[in-house]
């Protein structure tokens, strides 16, 4: 594992492709779009994965970035894009940090349903809250960048373009950060922990950070969907969402930051071809998907597409 | 010489069995002790207690004049005491490798302050000191040729050695070895008790390890502490605390019947 | 007074209808270490079964009476037909994979088996509410409940009362708990392991299926009425403690009367109460009311 | 070429003898491109077996009539304006994320989207409809806040809002039971059965300002399980017991406490329960106060439109009648169809006409008059009817049917409906 990692110079490789690709396909530009906000969410859940650790509450903090962006631009009419998308990191960020105290002390099942439990909680709170429209939810007014509004658009480019940029720093990051000690205590507190604190690491202050890395990120993508789709609603809480990005991890693997989105957009596309063209039978359609994807790809599409670059 | 580490009246009891009944023990720093006893005697509970996994029922723990039997594993790590296992404890996925730039990783934050402030600006992979460091100890240890290989695949004296290897990587003041030579072929012993006293003669060391093999220690160990059922037997020089009596029947005769080659102590 | 009565009979009944589909998720988590999404769906196709095959028999005028038995046998079918082919056709390839990757394999299934049940039965209800009325009511604290609803209960205790007996009494339940205690020692010891899961996952979706076939006669049964209980089991065994028998049936008391008592003194909390009461256990009990034992590491 | 010439001589025929019957001008050519309509209902989850298959198949039936042309009593020309209509149908189900991204990706394959059932789906679209510039007819969904909290161009809903519902029920409640004293609830924990119970409230304490709610029960969506609320309910001692419940929640209650006497000791009132009465049949008590959502099913007109929907509908799906959801698809369809010939425009093109006369519109559906009379004329307003149950032998009858107009159940212009019924339904 001597440093030789490829991953920044493909993901800005893949950030150019894309910026220079969005405007030959629009009518792709917007499921692109939410691809990348799961995506993001769903690095996160690998951060987690990488640790043993998996979360059935992710939905938790999508939700909170969301709607801390829709109530700033709702009630305080704050519509600068980067503003927004910072205030719905931080909020799941200091929200996850909280949490973190009592949920690092939990692992495996336990773990995943102590978050599952404590995002239903929101989520019933949310619906009770008819002053943020209880399940209907409300419309988030579009946001600008740089004085031009960029969501909401009939062109969907500025938008898709953010969130390329947006994805493509959070990547970056992330892949550094599980290059430091601190990351690479990942798989060492999955493999064995008791070693880990006879090395003289705290794994509870390890699993704290990593916890509210996921959170910070699963806001990030909670607050680009709500700009995206111009609504929200308690349902992104709602345990069902969580499992799907679940589902989005293991598909796209947890071998490298790119998996998450690779899985995002592979995932988005099965679906929407599965809506369009089999209505009356798309859960049946996404379910087997999986299941070939969970026998055949055991470490998940991405370990394809290693495979493939080990051979070229 | 100087007490580095100083127990005072340890007990610990699960339930009705008595693990520890009031274990006090001296060690100078520098100096190797080894423990003998029968299984359950209460080797392992003793050093569980001084490294902190298990809490103690009673009595006090000194490192250097400071009273750590209240603190975690970690903190006992950072202060410089460290121990290898019965049973290797390593990161299976990980390989030889990994598992060394991992424990350097951790050694750099606990040296070096805030593990984030300082890895943010050091992949330990990339960094040219920890892979140095890390071939060094490969080197010193020969698991150079399974640099590559997962932990998890390793042959028994090689996860010993590298166990010990990681115990090492903060180059301690005291080490402890729990059954260092334990599930490893009689022509491997000696290799790996070797290569442990080079590297801990390199930097100065306090060494104290569990053995049933009485080869072992003869050969490493001037000064032996013998445990029967919680409570030290005998603690001396080796020559005679093995040719004690009591130790004779209760802690070697019942190794014997290990046939850990305990016939050679009778012409020791 | 009377209501503090009436709380704890509707949380009884509650309580027993919980019980009958935690057994089954707990008794498979238990053995197999697979906590079973697609439980919900097999509780729905016990529903359906029920409902078609009562209402069959119905139609043709045949003695009411004995719908009860054909509840029974409707669910039990659904469990000797889908366990074993679920088992063997699809789980068996996929022992020894990490719990999570389990999961989600019978959330695909969960998914999967979701439109299979509305390419059988379509998407209209189906009724059979016969039996629910059949046997008259009782008054108590001056509330009539349907004699159904005590049948229920009895269901429930009989079940729960079987399951344990079988486990502490016969040979091989003595060597089921060997399993569910040490999957690989029990191996070693040469026990059938293969075989175990195979009965454990049919008993296990046969409970669900009774669960449905009891629940049909009160409902409408409709698509998707499968999702809701998943999650709801998940917390009564979660609260238990995975896996514990003795663990699933505290659980699904403690929340029964908790709801019910929510109902009637504060509906307001309806919504939240047994998430409330899951993180709460979780918090005091990391591991659950009946943790298993941990084993020393070092 | 010779195909083609037959065709416009057919045509030229065809529009002749329309501008005798009509004064909808199909002109001959552009005429037979199909106009695409994406219609969004849900075909799976608990939603698909009352609301979202009883509505696709009404469109399937009207479309099949429509382009075969002079079937659709007052609706005679050929599909819209000789273009015959072809149905995109997708499910609504998977919340309001995922059916933004379905919407948009629709948006793309058709020419305008007839949907949406859920409130929470219609309030996420409504601006996406308008960023997009595609004709979207809100079919069935409640929530009035659509339209007042903000107002679209391309937006359109042909079916009332919820306020109407519950209104008219407070207002027949108290009309038949002047001496009661006690109300009671049990509505599902969404924004759905939140807004049914506080407008039915909120129109109680109007009428009679003295009236006690007894409890407010809030089991969750799709619970199924009502036994401790039903307890609840009877003690409660409530003279009318008010119910927003739909689809199998609705039928599980009404199975669950119609044995246990609920029925009996206080008056329910069912505001969605139309869907479920063929299917409960004589399980549903009498005196049980149903509505239909509008003048739908039992309630709608004995017009020749009518009866030629319920037969059509009958004789296409084996003798079931169609439900309120089945009337509301027809009746957007209708509008669409109003709207259309009215602008007399040729071709999907140029749709900004099209909107342009289904402003302020109105039509007849098998349900009777619609005017699209609120939200700047894109929300429709209609009368509101209900009646209670009683069996005639086996058969289930509605006696003592109230029919409330429009004007009396619905706010006027810019008004927000909670205000206009705190206000004392002022106009």
């Amino acid at each position: 594992m001597t440093h030789t990692d490829k991953t920044p110079f493909i993901l800005l490789l893949a950030l150019v492709v894309l910026l220079a690709l969005g405007p030959f396909l629009p009518n792709w530009l917007f499921l692109l779009t939410m691809s990348l906000g799961k995506g993001l969410v769903v690095l996160g859940l690998v951060v987690l994965l990488r640790t043993g650790l998996v979360s059935f509450g992710q939905g938790l903090y999508y939700c909170v970035g969301a709607y801390a962006v829709g109530s700033l631009s709702q009630f305080a009419s704050v519509k600068n894009a980067l503003l927004l998308l910072l205030a719905g990191t931080l909020v799941s960020a200091i929200l996850a940090t909280i949490l973190g105290f009592l949920l690092a002390n939990y692992r495996g099942i336990f773990f995943a349903m102590l978050t599952l439990a404590l995002s239903m909680i929101v989520y019933g709170l949310l619906v009770k809250t008819s002053a943020l429209g209880s399940t209907d939810g409300f419309n988030v007014a579009p946001a600008s960048l740089l004085g031009k509004v960029i969501s909401g658009q009939r062109n969907q480019y500025p938008m898709f373009a953010l969130a390329c940029i947006v994805a493509f720093v959070a990547a970056v990051l992330t892949n550094s950060y599980l290059w430091t000690a601190l990351g690479q205590l990942s798989s060492a507190i999955r493999d064995n922990e008791i070693r880990v604190e006879y090395m003289g690491a705290s794994v509870r202050s390890a699993i704290h950070t990593k916890y509210v890395l996921a959170g910070a990120l699963a806001g990030l993508g909670g607050a680009v969907t709500a700009l995206a789709i111009g609504h929200i609603d308690p349902e992104m809480a709602y345990w069902t969402t969580s499992g799907e990005f679940v589902f989005v991890a293991i598909l796209g693997g947890t071998g490298s930051v790119i998996a998450p989105f690779l899985g995002a957009i592979i995932f988005e596309f099965i679906r929407t071809y599965a809506y369009q063209y089999s209505p009356n039978t798309w859960q049946l359609v996404l379910g087997t998907a999986m299941l070939l994807v969970i026998i055949f790809l055991p470490a998940g599409l991405w370990s394809a597409f290693a495979r493939l670059r080990r051979r070229t | 010489m100087a007490v580095i580490l100083n127990t005072k009246g340890l007990r610990k009891s699960f339930g009705a069995v008595t693990a520890a009944a009031g274990i006090s023990i001296a060690v100078e720093a520098d100096s190797v002790v080894g423990l003998i006893g029968t299984n359950g005697a209460g080797k392992t509970t003793f050093v569980n207690m001084v490294t902190g996994y298990l809490k103690p029922d009673a009595g006090d723990i000194f490192f250097k004049d400071r009273d750590i039997s209240e603190l975690h594993p970690r903190d006992i790590t950072r202060l410089g005491i460290c121990r290898s296992f019965q049973i290797p404890q390593l990161y299976d996925s990980l390989s030889v490798f990994e598992n060394l730039v991992i424990a350097l990783g951790i050694r750099d934050r606990n040296v070096h302050g805030s593990m984030l402030s300082r890895t943010f600006k050091l992949v330990p992979a990339a960094n040219p000191l920890v892979v140095a460091a890390a071939e060094k100890s490969m080197q010193r240890f020969g698991l150079l040729e399974y640099r590559e290989r997962a932990a998890r695949l390793l042959p028994e004296g090689v996860r010993k050695l590298l166990d010990i290897a990681m115990a090492l990587i903060s180059e301690p003041e005291v080490l402890i070895l729990d059954e260092p030579t334990s599930g490893v072929s009689a022509d491997e012993k000696f290799a790996i008790m070797d290569m442990v006293m080079d590297a801990v003669r390199s930097h100065g060391c306090t060494v104290m390890f569990v053995e049933h093999d009485m080869d072992i220690v003869t050969r490493y160990a001037p000064r032996v502490v013998a445990f029967y059922e919680g409570r030290i037997l005998a603690d001396g020089k080796a020559a005679q605390v093995l040719s004690d009596e009591q130790v004779q029947t209760y802690v070697i005769g019942g190794l014997r019947t290990l046939g850990t080659g305990a016939s050679d102590v009778s012409h020791a | 007074m009377t209501e503090f009565l009436a709380v704890l009979v509707d949380g009884l009944i509650y309580s027993s209808w919980l019980f009958l589909i935690a057994l089954g998720l707990t008794l498979i988590y238990g053995v197999m270490k697979i906590l079973n999404m697609a439980h919900g769906s097999f509780y729905a196709l016990g529903a359906y079964a029920a409902a078609s095959m009562v209402g069959y028999w119905l139609n043709h005028g045949h003695a009411p009476m004995a719908s009860y038995g054909i509840l029974i046998i409707a669910a039990v079918l659904v469990g000797v037909i889908a366990g074993p082919l679920v088992e063997r056709g699809l789980l068996r390839f996929m022992y020894g994979r990490d719990e999570m990757v389990l999961l989600l394999v019978t959330y695909a299934l969960f998914l999967i088996l979701e439109d299979v049940i509305k390419l059988i039965w379509g998407v209209d209800p189906y009724f059979v509410s016969e039996p629910y009325s059949l046997l008259g009511t009782i008054d108590i604290a001056n509330l009539t409940y349907p004699y159904y609803n005590f049948i229920l209960v009895g269901v429930a205790v009989l079940a729960g009362g079987a399951v344990a007996l079988v486990l502490q009494y016969t040979r091989q339940g003595k060597l089921l708990l060997a399993v569910i205690h040490d999957r690989e020692v029990s191996l070693a010891m040469g026990i059938n392991v293969s075989r175990f899961y195979l009965v454990t996952f049919t008993v296990g979706t046969a409970l669900a299926a009774i669960g449905g076939a009891l629940t049909a006669p009160t409902v409408s049964v409709v698509p998707g009425m499968g999702v809701e209980v998943i999650v709801l089991a998940f917390a009564v065994v979660v609260i238990g403690g995975l896996g514990s028998l003795q663990g699933a049936a505290l659980g699904a008391l403690i929340v029964g009367l908790v709801r019910s008592a929510a109902v009637h003194y504060l509906p307001q909390v309806e919504l939240f109460c047994i998430y409330t009461v899951m993180a709460l256990v979780l918090i005091f009990r990391p591991k659950g009311l009946f943790a298993a034992a941990e084993v020393r590491k070092i | 070429m010779q195909r083609n010439a037959s065709h416009v001589l057919r045509a030229v025929l065809f529009a002749f003898c329309l501008v005798l019957v009509s004064t909808m001008v199909a002109t001959p050519g552009a005429a037979q491109q199909p106009v695409k309509v994406g219609v969004v209902t849900f075909l799976s989850g608990a939603a698909a077996g009352p609301f979202g298959v009883p509505a696709k198949q009404a469109a399937e039936v009207m479309v099949e009539a429509l382009n075969a042309g002079g079937k659709v009593p007052g609706y005679h020309a050929k599909g819209l304006n000789g273009a015959p209509i072809e149905l995109v149908i997708i499910d609504e189900a998977g919340g309001t994320t995922k059916q933004v991204t379905e919407y948009r990706n629709l948006a793309q394959r058709v020419d305008l989207v007839i949907g949406y059932i859920s409130s929470g789906d219609c309030l996420a679209i409504a601006p996406v409809a308008d960023e997009l510039k595609k004709l979207t007819i809100l079919f069935d969904c409640g929530t009035p806040r659509v339209f007042e909290d903000a107002s679209y161009k391309y937006l359109f809903r042909t079916g009332a809002t919820s306020t109407m519902d519950n209104v008219a029920s407070a207002m027949y409640v108290v009309e038949n039971k002047p001496g009661l004293k006690k109300i009671a609830g049990i509505n599902q924990n969404y924004a759905w059965g939140q807004d049914s119970w506080n407008d039915f409230v909120a129109t109680m304490k109007v009428l009679k300002p003295n009236v006690e709610i007894a409890t407010a029960q809030w089991p969750q969506l799709l619970s199924g399980q009502y036994g401790a609320e039903i307890s609840s309910l009877l003690s409660s001692g409530a003279d009318v017991v008010h119910s927003s419940f739909w689809g199998g929640d609705m039928e599980a209650f009404v199975l669950q406490a119609s044995p246990r006497g609920l029925f009996k000791k206080s008056t329910v009132v069912l505001t969605c329960g139309e869907t479920g009465m063929y299917k409960l049949g004589n399980q549903i008590p009498d005196g049980t106060i149903i509505a239909a959502r509008g003048p739908f099913d039992m309630y709608a007109p004995d017009s020749e439109l009518n009866r030629w929907f319920r037969k059509a509908y009958m004789d296409k799906f084996g003798g079931v009648p169609p439900s309120y959801p089945s009337y509301k698809m027809a009746q957007a369809l209708l509008g669409l169809k109003s709207a259309w010939e009215k602008s007399k425009v040729q071709s999907p093109a140029d749709m900004d006409k099209v909107i342009a006369s289904f402003e302020h519109l109105t039509f007849e559906g098998p349900g009777g008059k619609v005017t699209m009379g609120l939200g700047k004329g894109h929300q429709a307003v209609q009368g509101m009817v209900i009646g209670t149950v009683k069996h005639e032998g086996s058969k289930v009858t509605y006696v003592n049917v109230k029919h409330y107009p429009a004007d009396k159940v619905t706010p006027p212009e810019g008004v927000k409906a909670e205000d206009w019924i705190k206000s004392g339904f002022k106009k």
